[in-house]
């Protein structure tokens, strides 16, 4: 049997405001899958990304990765293992240079010079933007600058990628071009999204998450086709839309 | 970081939830006013009972309020401490060591302290227990210049947008393994987050200034509003100017 | 650097409502571009939204104040932008008072339009560098010259604070170290990406 | 035949920094006519957008509506025709509350009292959120914002709505649902996106527009089933990307 990358039992959360974000959430994630979570927005999708690297830690250390409990001790090691990839690039990337993004994770660890640079340069390639170390983010389009931020955690070496949204905003060609880059790592991924052809192109296994609660996880392909589970939580247009739409 | 959430009581039921906006602003104003210029320490407890009497009246709960002290605090404590141990006049009534206490240098100490919550205190009644866009509006309605009042209503609503926008900017930090130190990097790093936070402010700006003129924005901003002043309002406000000008006049 | 209620005498808070009054009248009066005032609110939350970020020093942490920054990217209109923010503060959080936003806006908005004029004259010698090193000295003097006012109030209001004065400087020594890198990281930063963005909009 | 809507005549745009922006644009669109404008990020879509109601206006007079050209007089009645609504919902909700935001065009128009607010109240119905005007901006979902965007437009009872990515970052029953609300709107509309599923739902006729430059316009229904035309534009995968999806 694979090894466990992720194992988080009955996490709960509730917003500062009193409102409750995750609910008895059970789920364990094994070493290479890749995992699509979907949901309608406002589900908690993103919220339960966050529990991932320790961004928000929950008191009972039930989430695990890789066998350790996230903690104090284990936080610094936890955020190198994991890589999270935020929906809006304009969030991530505040150097002056694009080498200076890619090299802030490795610098941040505390990596020797050289290191730092053989990294951050093969970063660069993985995503396919070398050449582009002197450019500002802040000038790239929104498809340059997503591959940007996926180096600039790919620098890390994480055992583990968690995405979220990764195709929002993307023109066709600039989407499929990034769901390749997607497919050709091979590292553990989970990826929160609902554009659904996304997540049928990428992953394996398929996570509904809404109001909270985890309300169904199975095999891609039993999973994204089932109208009326998709239907019940805001995943696929309902009956009348659907129909209305045919007859257009 | 937290959102401001001091109107978050503002759906209670209070008689000074049902008081009109405009008329609650100016009594309680007039009463903060008239808390600060009081130079005598009974009259400042008389105040601070006041203040503190207004609150239980409005149900707001105490632990909101006095969670919120803590920026008051910070700055009137020491304060006070420094003017108990430095401020002599009348009897000395204690000694630590080389430090030295006397009656005037409490007193004084104290008067400062009891203003200073007295007037604090009395900032819950008058904004905790309306929205704050309603607020606004009656900073408007009473004349207050109404460009200022237009910058006051902006701002808001952007520390809402923009919030956002650093935590998740702050977070995107910390999950490539930045911790914030007593070092130079962590200044320098902040240098670069406030500067992206402005580059993309400003640029929000513009989106949002060409959403404006496409709803025809000329310059002019305005409204609409109701506010109904009924007698029981203005009882209310005179009864609070009352209590203001008594505690500086008796 | 915020001064609460109960703590000046009224010489002191009143004047700071005439200097302020005036201040804001000229600004926010001048016939101005309809653009400017909600590109300087946006801008204005923007800044008081920076100001909640906590710096680490020492085993507590501090805010903050950023008055450096309203001057460089607000020119004039640092002043209201000043106001608006600690208005804003004194009613949503209660830093600060509701008697003392005018001397308030004396203390800090004074500065930042000093660090404006410093900013513009410095960033027009074409030395290396001059973004940052201008930006960095625009920060640490608006933090300066606020607690040289934020002393002088203690000083003249007779209220016997004048032992606290030693207190407040050394208290805001490393405040003017840290505004001084935020802000010369910050102003290199933003002419390096955005360099229009440092010319504003204020007025030409 | 019907009149035109909008007629843009060899309409050319530069940006500041020398870039060029948009080439000999050249269209007219018909009063009722709903049109699709696809291309991808960075085409020009949006500056296109900004011309149609004088937000960014050519000197040389070549963008007319309903007959008039753009200029100084006839900007203000042209700002009321065309209803212009943005991509992200929080650069248009800028009032404290969701009436203030509604009524604001109404009240620029200098309609009296009670006229803002049957036409603010009429407008919340239309997009079926009667009820939300105390609500407070921040409070909302992005579907809700996006939903209120719309009734602060059509509270100035436009003749033409021109709508920029409609449907970016909605979960897909706020996507249908906000396309049904849309196709209940009659007048002409113009809806820039690259989300062809949305477009094939909405409209009659399609442009596309690449580089700045207009290089197809024509019924749907032939558009958008030229595989080699979207591909040649970035608006469909790359041969190689559909086919590993398939294989997959």
């Amino acid at each position: 049997m694979r090894e466990k990358a992720i194992s988080i039992a009955n996490l709960s959360y509730t917003y500062p405001d009193g409102t409750p974000g995750l609910q008895g959430i059970c789920v364990d994630i094994l070493r290479g899958e890749s995992v699509g979570v979907i949901g309608p927005n406002g589900a908690g999708k993103t919220t339960l990304l966050l529990h991932l690297n320790g961004i928000f830690v929950s008191k009972n250390g039930n989430v695990e990765i890789l066998g350790k409990k996230i903690g104090k001790e284990s936080i610094k090691g936890i955020r190198r293992d994991v890589g999270l990839i935020f929906q809006d690039p304009d969030d991530q990337l505040f150097m002056p240079t694009v080498f200076d993004d890619v090299a802030f994770g490795p610098i941040n660890m505390g990596l020797p010079r050289e290191e730092v640079i053989r990294r951050a340069t093969q970063a660069l390639r993985w995503v396919g933007m070398d050449g582009y170390e002197k450019r500002l983010p802040h000038h790239l389009s929104v498809g340059e600058k997503k591959r940007i931020a996926i180096a600039a955690v790919l620098s890390l070496n994480p055992e583990i990628l968690v995405i979220d949204e990764p195709t929002s905003n993307l023109d066709p060609r600039a989407k499929w071009g990034f769901i390749e880059l997607l497919r050709g790592l091979t590292m553990t991924r989970i990826i929160a999204s609902h554009d659904l052809e996304m997540v049928q192109a990428l992953c394996e296994r398929v996570i509904i998450l809404d109001k909270g609660q985890i309300v169904a996880d199975g095999p891609t392909e039993r999973i994204l086709v089932d109208v009326e589970l998709l239907q019940a939580h805001g995943l696929a247009p309902d009956n009348q839309a659907g129909q209305s739409h045919k007859q257009h | 970081m937290e959102y401001p959430q001091i109107d978050r009581y503002a759906g209670l039921a209070s008689p000074i939830h049902r008081w009109d906006p405009r008329a609650k602003l100016v009594a309680i104003l007039g009463l903060i006013f008239s808390v600060v210029l009081i130079t005598d320490l009974k009259m400042a407890m008389v105040g601070l009972a006041v203040a503190i009497l207004l609150v239980l009246v409005s149900r707001i709960p105490f632990r909101f309020v006095l969670g919120h002290l803590a920026g008051v605090s910070f700055f009137i404590l020491p304060l006070s401490v420094i003017i108990l141990f430095s401020y002599h006049q009348g009897d000395e009534i204690a000694r630590f060591a080389f430090l030295t206490v006397t009656s005037g240098g409490l007193e004084h100490a104290s008067l400062i302290a009891v203003r200073a919550f007295a007037a604090v205190i009395l900032i819950f009644p008058m904004i905790s227990t309306v929205r704050f866009d309603v607020t606004m509006k009656a900073l408007e309605r009473l004349r207050v210049p109404v460009r200022l009042v237009r910058m006051i209503m902006f701002t808001y609503r952007y520390i809402f947008v923009l919030i956002e926008e650093v935590q998740r900017m702050l977070r995107a930090l910390t999950s490539r393994g930045f911790t914030g130190g007593m070092n130079i990097r962590t200044l320098i790093t902040t240098g670069k987050l406030i500067g992206m936070l402005f580059v993309r402010t400003l640029e929000r700006a513009e989106r949002v200034y060409r959403a404006m003129l496409s709803r025809g924005y000329e310059g002019n901003l305005q409204t609409l509003v109701e506010f109904k002043m009924r007698k029981t309002d203005l009882l209310k406000a005179a009864v609070l100017i009352a209590i203001a000008v008594a505690l500086n006049v008796l | 650097m915020h001064i609460s209620d109960g703590v000046l005498s009224p010489q002191v808070w009143v004047s700071g409502y005439v200097v302020t009054a005036a201040l804001t009248a000229y600004v926010l009066t001048r016939k101005t571009d309809i653009a400017e005032l909600p590109k300087v609110s946006i801008v204005t939350a923007a800044l008081f939204v920076a100001s909640l970020i906590r710096i680490p020093l020492g085993p507590t942490s501090v805010h903050l104040i950023l008055n450096g920054l309203a001057g460089i990217t607000l020119g004039l209109s640092a002043f209201p932008a000043v106001l608006v923010a600690l208005i804003l503060q004194a009613l949503l959080f209660q830093h600060g008072g509701i008697s003392t936003i005018g001397i308030n806006a004396v203390i800090l908005g004074l500065p930042a339009l000093a660090a404006y004029g410093l900013f513009a004259a410095g960033t027009r010698i074409g030395i290396r560098g001059r973004y940052a090193i201008f930006g960095g000295l625009a920060g640490g003097t608006a933090i300066a010259l606020g607690v040289l006012f934020f002393s002088l109030c203690l000083l003249t209001t007779g209220e016997h604070l004048e032992d606290v004065i030693p207190f407040v400087v050394v208290a805001h020594l490393p405040v003017i170290a840290i505004e001084t890198i935020v802000l010369g990281a910050l102003a290199q930063f933003v002419a390096r990406v955005s360099p229009q963005a440092l010319r504003g909009f204020r007025p030409r």
